[in-house]
């Protein structure tokens, strides 16, 4: 193994590790609790791998992927509750729903770029949360979606903490993989060439139609398969998790992880969903001291973002790699 | 429906595409000179009323002192921002700095509660009084202050831009920032003037509708997206364009409302956008900047 | 490149962070250093976000309340504990704090949420773990769709519809516009009027809704105006309230205007200002605690709870903060029904649903096998708006 | 149908300026075409239309019996026609051989499904095409520069690494806009060798130049457009002393108008 692919593979396995030791190491009265959050953690990394693709790689901005996952969460919602339909089936309607939504939002990224896309991708977030609001028939309308059932496979339940923690880190570790593969391969590369330079990557013959379409459908894919995790982790979901503002921090996590990368994103999601569970990182916090953190919670998201693209203009993937290469490694 | 009912709607249409095009104004500004949208505009609106509301509850000074002591606070604001936040990134690339105004929109709604409080806060109308009759619709004082503030603002932007040597030299740095260095214009001091400017219109569109709707830390988000979906509409890069985003805006929701109903005006209101930029991909008045090879 | 290293540096630190593994420490929570051991009941409230203007205060009235409490030796000899957990108008954040409250601290029971959203979010750990939940939040489905596990203190919307229309019904005001937002408490409203409206022999003759932070109603109700209604029923809790009343006289619509206890607060009389006048609108006694009558228990309970909040914070309790003071006393009373120890968290659900006749802020509330909130239309009465306060509907006739 | 490529009546108007007006000529296989003119004349805009990057107002185009005009750029290029730009349009972040190997997947079909499950095609294809990469690399000279960042390559390699990619598409026809502009003398005289390499493994070659020295040494045709016509077309020897190219080139001795 040279020096580079294990220093490429050495921080991956580190990572892995942690997570996969978290559920023996959080034992005694705090184990559902710091469970429950990085959990939550894994739903919002989920999304965020998603939109490392669509946005690290390929260059497309979307604002309205909250709208995916809450497709996906009520896709699933209202086949496992109201059809009473086996978890698997919403897993994968929840996929297909998703899947068509992409391919739809994928038609403005045709014709638009930059700020007008957005614009574009905000309104589609904007129709979708109206229609959660309205369709109270199928979503249950602003009240939200209650009484929704505990994932199950071929007879598992997923009920314990330890078991919703391995569903969705599952997840995203399946997620991550079939992310790596993509990237590392020719589509990643058409999707590197395609935020590069359309018009060079045109010249190259890199169909960048269909690229924008399957691009957007695997990004919103991941968002769905997110939001319907997170459905039956929680139980209930109602219209006000799926808003802009749900969109917009998702984007900044994969902005502040950093371009052509996975693990950056990830880290960013791991970082911010943190920043509003002080006390699930420090369990040792006195709940004066926890007060003062939730109480300037939202100044400190602010700020994390703030001063992360100010000292790492790169994010943290390009802190990775200027570590890296001070190092004398080539990434 | 009666012509009144008719003009009843234009009426609530232009008042609410007035506001919007306040806001949209200040993001075609900081637009037009750095190349991002700043998500912390909706921020200063906010700000605007707030300030004003403390200025007028702090110092017994008149309404109109205090208003401008407020748009005068959030300017500063809007400097200090843009020199702690936006300055620092040399490389100006847009996608990263408006990230950092992400953040910022955060930190200025999170300080806003913490010196403010949850609560929502009101001003007086600038011109108490009963309001008007027109054709048997009714408009009030408050919303013709609103008319003539957006007036004044366009035609203050549109001179500045046009007659000013200042306004000359924000325009060259958002046509190309390398060439008006060469001219020995400084584009980092037009981009901390883009943002007081941003920040003022903001916080004139704050002052004038607190009177109206109240003002709250958290109200700043919701014409964010209104001034946002109004510059994306008019076109993106001038003023004119954003004004008649916003009217064009605010006309699309109150018709929605008489004709089809008022549950789904937003929705409306944003598939006619989205049905607007897929025929004309760069707005209403946008160049169609196409990439030349 | 010295730059990049400390960039490093701090990436590293914040990654490190992060990684930290979540060591937990076994111990048991902080034993307060008191004689007897503290009851301890948890807290789950919007202190953050969009509804912290409601989660304020009803922090500020526990905080009052609790403080009084052990002030008088608290419960049984044993002094009272309230751990308090911001939701930050986050449901998931809603859920987790309390499976930190039931599981890490051990709560007997858990006043919350501030938002319908955020108190459902609870619902799947309260019933797991067997805790007692009394929200504070109005949404109709918190106790609509019943949870043997689950109270509510605020008026639900079908006691408060039926009191609105009886009024309606009684002035002959038959033909009524309605208008509402369109979150959970407008909704809720509006539907519940629709089903109870014809019961009545009210016409509901237009129906309009606002978005949340929407700045001007008037073509919604230049639509009401022309359908020329005898009333206009407005359902919204939010800060659009005002404006509604502003375009109203305006417009020139002449026609009264009443509003549900969402509307019960000082900042819409200030932000309508003259707009405000002959607003009428439904809520607890407490705004006006001579309401009760004077020299009644629930006017003394009423009365002391304003002076004593008004003292300490400066400015009256709102509906919300009455809504906190009755979560708290029900689970109160509830202990102290029990013995000092020796009892869990099902005993205090039980003692909960027993409550009858408790004589609180928001009303008199008598809890049942079937009935969580334990209100009825006893418990509200009609306020008016006029010179810019409000005062009692019937004296203002 | 032998590779020729039959350019005939094309023309692009934008508004009233008539870009490239009524141009018609042949470029046979085998053979290097130099297309000269003043600036403004419409040669990139001719390469644009030909290219697909923009829509022709009248004409036609065919290549190898398929029509070339009104299709889509990455089309063209499926179609063998590659091109370059007159300013490079690399991918910045990637080294030499990751743009080249972005060539190539103008010939390669391997997406996302296959690449998700690591399936053996994809493998497959990945290593013939880095291979491909690395011999169109040496092709052009750049080999040892393999691993580095386009945007850290000086301006010259730059072009060359363009031309490689271009390559890396397996074009019968390429079309090179300015391929020698910046170029110092001996970087012209390798990017000479380069062309003659080209056409040595069969690809005809367009190009679009303004220096002299290059276009007489290499080209076996020469077209000439001024203000968007074809004014002169004919091999090197005639066309240096044909009368109208010079006067379109130096203008009026007696300056009349």
């Amino acid at each position: 193994m040279g020096r580079a692919a294990l220093l490429r593979y050495v921080p991956g396995a580190v990572v892995a590790l942690f997570f996969a030791a978290l559920p023996l190491l959080a034992t005694g009265s705090d184990a559902r609790y710091v469970l429950k959050v990085f959990t939550f953690v894994g739903v919002n990394a989920l999304v965020v791998l998603g939109l490392a693709l669509l946005f690290g790689y390929a260059g497309q901005v979307s604002l309205g992927h909250a709208a995916f996952f809450g497709l996906g969460a009520y896709t699933s919602a209202y086949l496992t509750t109201r059809l009473e339909l086996p978890w698997i089936i919403g897993l994968l309607a929840a996929v297909l729903v998703t899947a068509i939504g992409g391919m739809l939002l994928a038609l403005p990224s045709l014709r638009l770029k930059g700020h007008y896309l957005a614009m574009a991708t905000l309104g589609f977030g904007e129709i979708m949360h109206v229609a959660f609001v309205e369709a109270s028939g199928i979503t249950g309308g602003p009240d939200g979606f209650s009484r929704i059932p505990l994932a199950a496979l071929g007879g598992f339940v997923f009920e314990s903490p330890q078991a919703k923690y391995w569903l969705v880190w599952g997840a995203v570790a399946v997620g991550f993989i079939i992310a790596g593969n993509i990237v590392s391969g020719r589509p990643g590369r058409s999707m590197l060439a395609l935020h590069g330079s359309e018009q060079g990557a045109v010249a190259s013959g890199v169909d960048i139609t269909g690229l924008k379409v399957r691009v957007f459908t695997a990004s919103a894919v991941y968002a769905g398969v997110a939001g319907c995790l997170y459905a039956h982790v929680v139980g209930f979901i109602s219209p006000s998790s799926f808003t802009l503002h749900n969109s917009v921090i998702f984007v900044a996590m994969a902005v502040l992880g950093g371009g052509r990368s996975l693990a950056g994103p990830v880290a960013a999601a791991l970082i911010l969903t943190l920043a509003g569970f002080a006390d699930a990182v420090f369990p040792g916090l006195s709940r004066e001291t926890l007060a003062v953190i939730q109480d300037w919670q939202a100044d400190l998201y602010g700020l994390i973002i703030i001063s992360v693209m100010l000292l790492a203009p790169a994010g943290f993937a390009g802190l990775y790699r200027a570590g890296l290469r001070s190092v004398g490694v080539k990434l | 429906m009666g012509t009144a009912e008719l003009l009843q709607f234009a009426i609530a249409g232009l008042k609410n595409g007035s506001i919007y095009a306040l806001v949209a104004l200040g993001f075609t500004i900081v637009y037009a000179s750095t190349g991002v949208i700043n998500f912390a505009q909706g921020e200063f609106v906010m700000l605007g009323g707030m300030l004003s509301w403390w200025s007028y509850s702090m110092f017994d000074v008149p309404l109109v002192v205090a208003g401008l002591m407020g748009v005068a606070l959030t300017a500063v604001v809007g400097i200090v921002f843009e020199l702690v936040a936006i300055r620092p990134r040399k490389d100006g690339n847009p996608l990263a700095l408006i990230i950092i105004t992400v953040g910022g929109s955060l930190l200025l709604s999170s300080l806003a509660r913490h010196a403010f409080g949850p609560l929502e806060k009101s001003l007086p109308a600038f011109t108490p009084g009963p309001s008007f009759r027109v054709l048997g619709a009714a408009i009030d004082r408050q919303t013709l202050w609103i008319f003539a503030l957006t007036a004044i603002a366009v035609v203050l932007l549109s001179l500045l831009y046009t007659r000013t040597r200042v306004g000359k030299a924000m325009r060259a740095c958002s046509i190309d920032r390398s060439a008006a260095r060469l001219v020995g214009v400084d584009p980092r001091s037009m981009v901390t003037l883009s943002f007081a400017l941003a920040a003022a219109l903001g916080a004139l569109a704050g002052l004038a509708t607190t009177p109206l709707t109240q003002t709250a830390f958290n109200i700043g988000p919701s014409f964010g997206i209104k001034g946002f979906a109004a510059a994306i509409l008019g076109g993106l890069g001038n003023p004119f364009a954003a004004v008649i985003g916003g009217l064009t805006l605010g006309l699309l929701e109150s018709m929605s409302i008489a004709f089809i109903s008022s549950t789904f005006k937003d929705a409306i209101s944003l598939l006619v956008l989205l049905l607007v930029l897929f025929v004309r991909p760069q707005g209403m008045f946008g160049r169609a900047v196409r990439e030349k090879v | 490149m010295r730059r990049r290293f400390v960039a490093l540096g701090v990436a590293v630190l914040l990654c490190a962070v992060a990684v930290l593994p979540g060591c937990t420490t076994d111990g048991e929570p902080g034993v307060d250093a008191g004689d007897a051991e503290p009851i301890r009941i948890g807290a789950v409230l919007s202190v953050t976000g969009p509804y912290a203007g409601l989660g304020v205060p009803e922090r500020n009235a526990i905080e009052l309340e609790v403080a009084r409490i052990n002030d008088a030796g608290g419960i049984n000899g044993r002094p009272l504990e309230v751990l308090y957990e911001d939701d930050a108008t986050d449901e998931a954040a809603a859920q987790a704090a309390a499976v930190k409250l039931i599981d890490r601290d051990g709560v007997v029971a858990i006043i919350g949420a501030t938002g319908t959203g955020q108190s459902m979010a609870m619902r799947g750990d309260v019933e797991r773990a067997g805790v007692a939940q009394v929200s504070m939040a109005g949404g109709n489905v918190i106790t609509g769709e019943f949870s043997e596990w689950v109270f509510q203190t605020p008026w639900p919307n079908r006691v408060v519809v039926p009191f609105i229309l009886s009024y309606l019904q009684e002035q002959g005001m038959t033909r009524v516009a309605l208008i509402s937002d369109s979150g959970g408490y407008g909704k809720d409203g509006v539907q519940i009027t629709k089903e109870e409206a014809a019961g009545f022999g009210v016409e509901i003759v237009a129906e309009e809704t606002y978005q949340r932070d929407d700045k001007d109603m008037t073509a919604q109700l230049t639509i009401i105006r022309g359908a020329a209604p005898d009333a206009i029923m407005l359902w919204g809790a939010g800060s659009e309230a005002p404006t509604v009343l502003k375009n109203a006289k305006d417009l020139g619509i002449e026609a009264p205007i009443i509003g549900a206890p969402g509307n019960a607060r000082l900042e819409l009389i200030e932000g309508a200002g003259d707009a405000a006048e002959g607003f009428t609108f439904a809520a607890g006694h407490i705004l006006l605690p001579e309401s009760y009558g004077v020299g009644t228990e629930a006017y003394e309970v009423a009365t002391d709870f304003v002076d004593r909040y008004t003292e300490a914070y400066g400015v009256g309790p709102d509906i919300f903060a009455g809504h906190a003071y009755d979560a708290l006393h029900i689970v109160v009373e509830a202990l102290k029904r029990l013995p000092a120890e020796g009892f869990d968290a099902a005993d205090v659900r039980d003692e909960i649903e027993a409550t009858n006749g408790f004589i609180g802020v928001g009303g008199t509330f008598t809890y049942s096998a079937d009935d969580h909130n334990g209100l009825s239309e006893s418990d509200l009465t009609l306020y008016r708006v006029v010179d810019g306060v409000w005062v009692l509907a019937e004296e203002a006739e | 149908m032998s590779g020729t490529l039959a350019v005939r009546g094309v023309t692009k108007r934008f508004g009233g300026l008539v870009a490239v007006d009524d141009v018609s000529f042949d470029v046979h296989e085998g053979e290097i075409k130099a297309v000269i003119g003043p600036n403004g004349a419409g040669k990139t805009t001719l390469f644009n239309v030909l290219t697909g990057f923009d829509t022709p107002d009248a004409g036609s185009a065919t290549y190898a019996g398929q029509e070339l005009l009104g299709s889509r750029p990455d089309r063209v290029v499926r179609r063998g026609v590659a091109r370059t730009f007159q300013n490079t349009r690399l991918f910045e972040e990637m080294t030499a051989h990751e743009n080249v190997m972005v060539g190539t997947h103008a010939r390669t079909s391997s997406g996302f499904t296959s690449a998700a499950l690591r399936l053996p095609r994809a493998f497959r294809e990945e290593r013939l095409a880095s291979e491909e990469a690395d011999r169109l690399l040496r092709l052009v000279g750049l080999a040892e520069r393999r691993d580095t960042p386009a945007a850290d390559m000086p301006h010259g390699l730059r072009r060359l690494l363009e031309i490689a990619r271009a390559l890396a598409t397996s074009p019968k026809l390429l079309l090179l806009d300015e391929p020698a502009a910046g170029l110092n003398a001996t970087e012209t005289a390798g990017l000479a060798d380069v062309l003659y390499r080209i056409r040595d493994h069969g690809v005809t070659i367009v190009v679009v130049e303004h220096d002299m020295g290059l276009v007489m040494q290499v080209s076996d045709e020469i077209v000439v457009l001024d203000r968007g016509a074809k004014i002169a077309e004919g091999p090197p020897r005639l066309i240096q002393k044909d009368p109208a190219v010079i006067k379109a080139y130096l203008g009026e001795e007696d300056l009349d108008d």
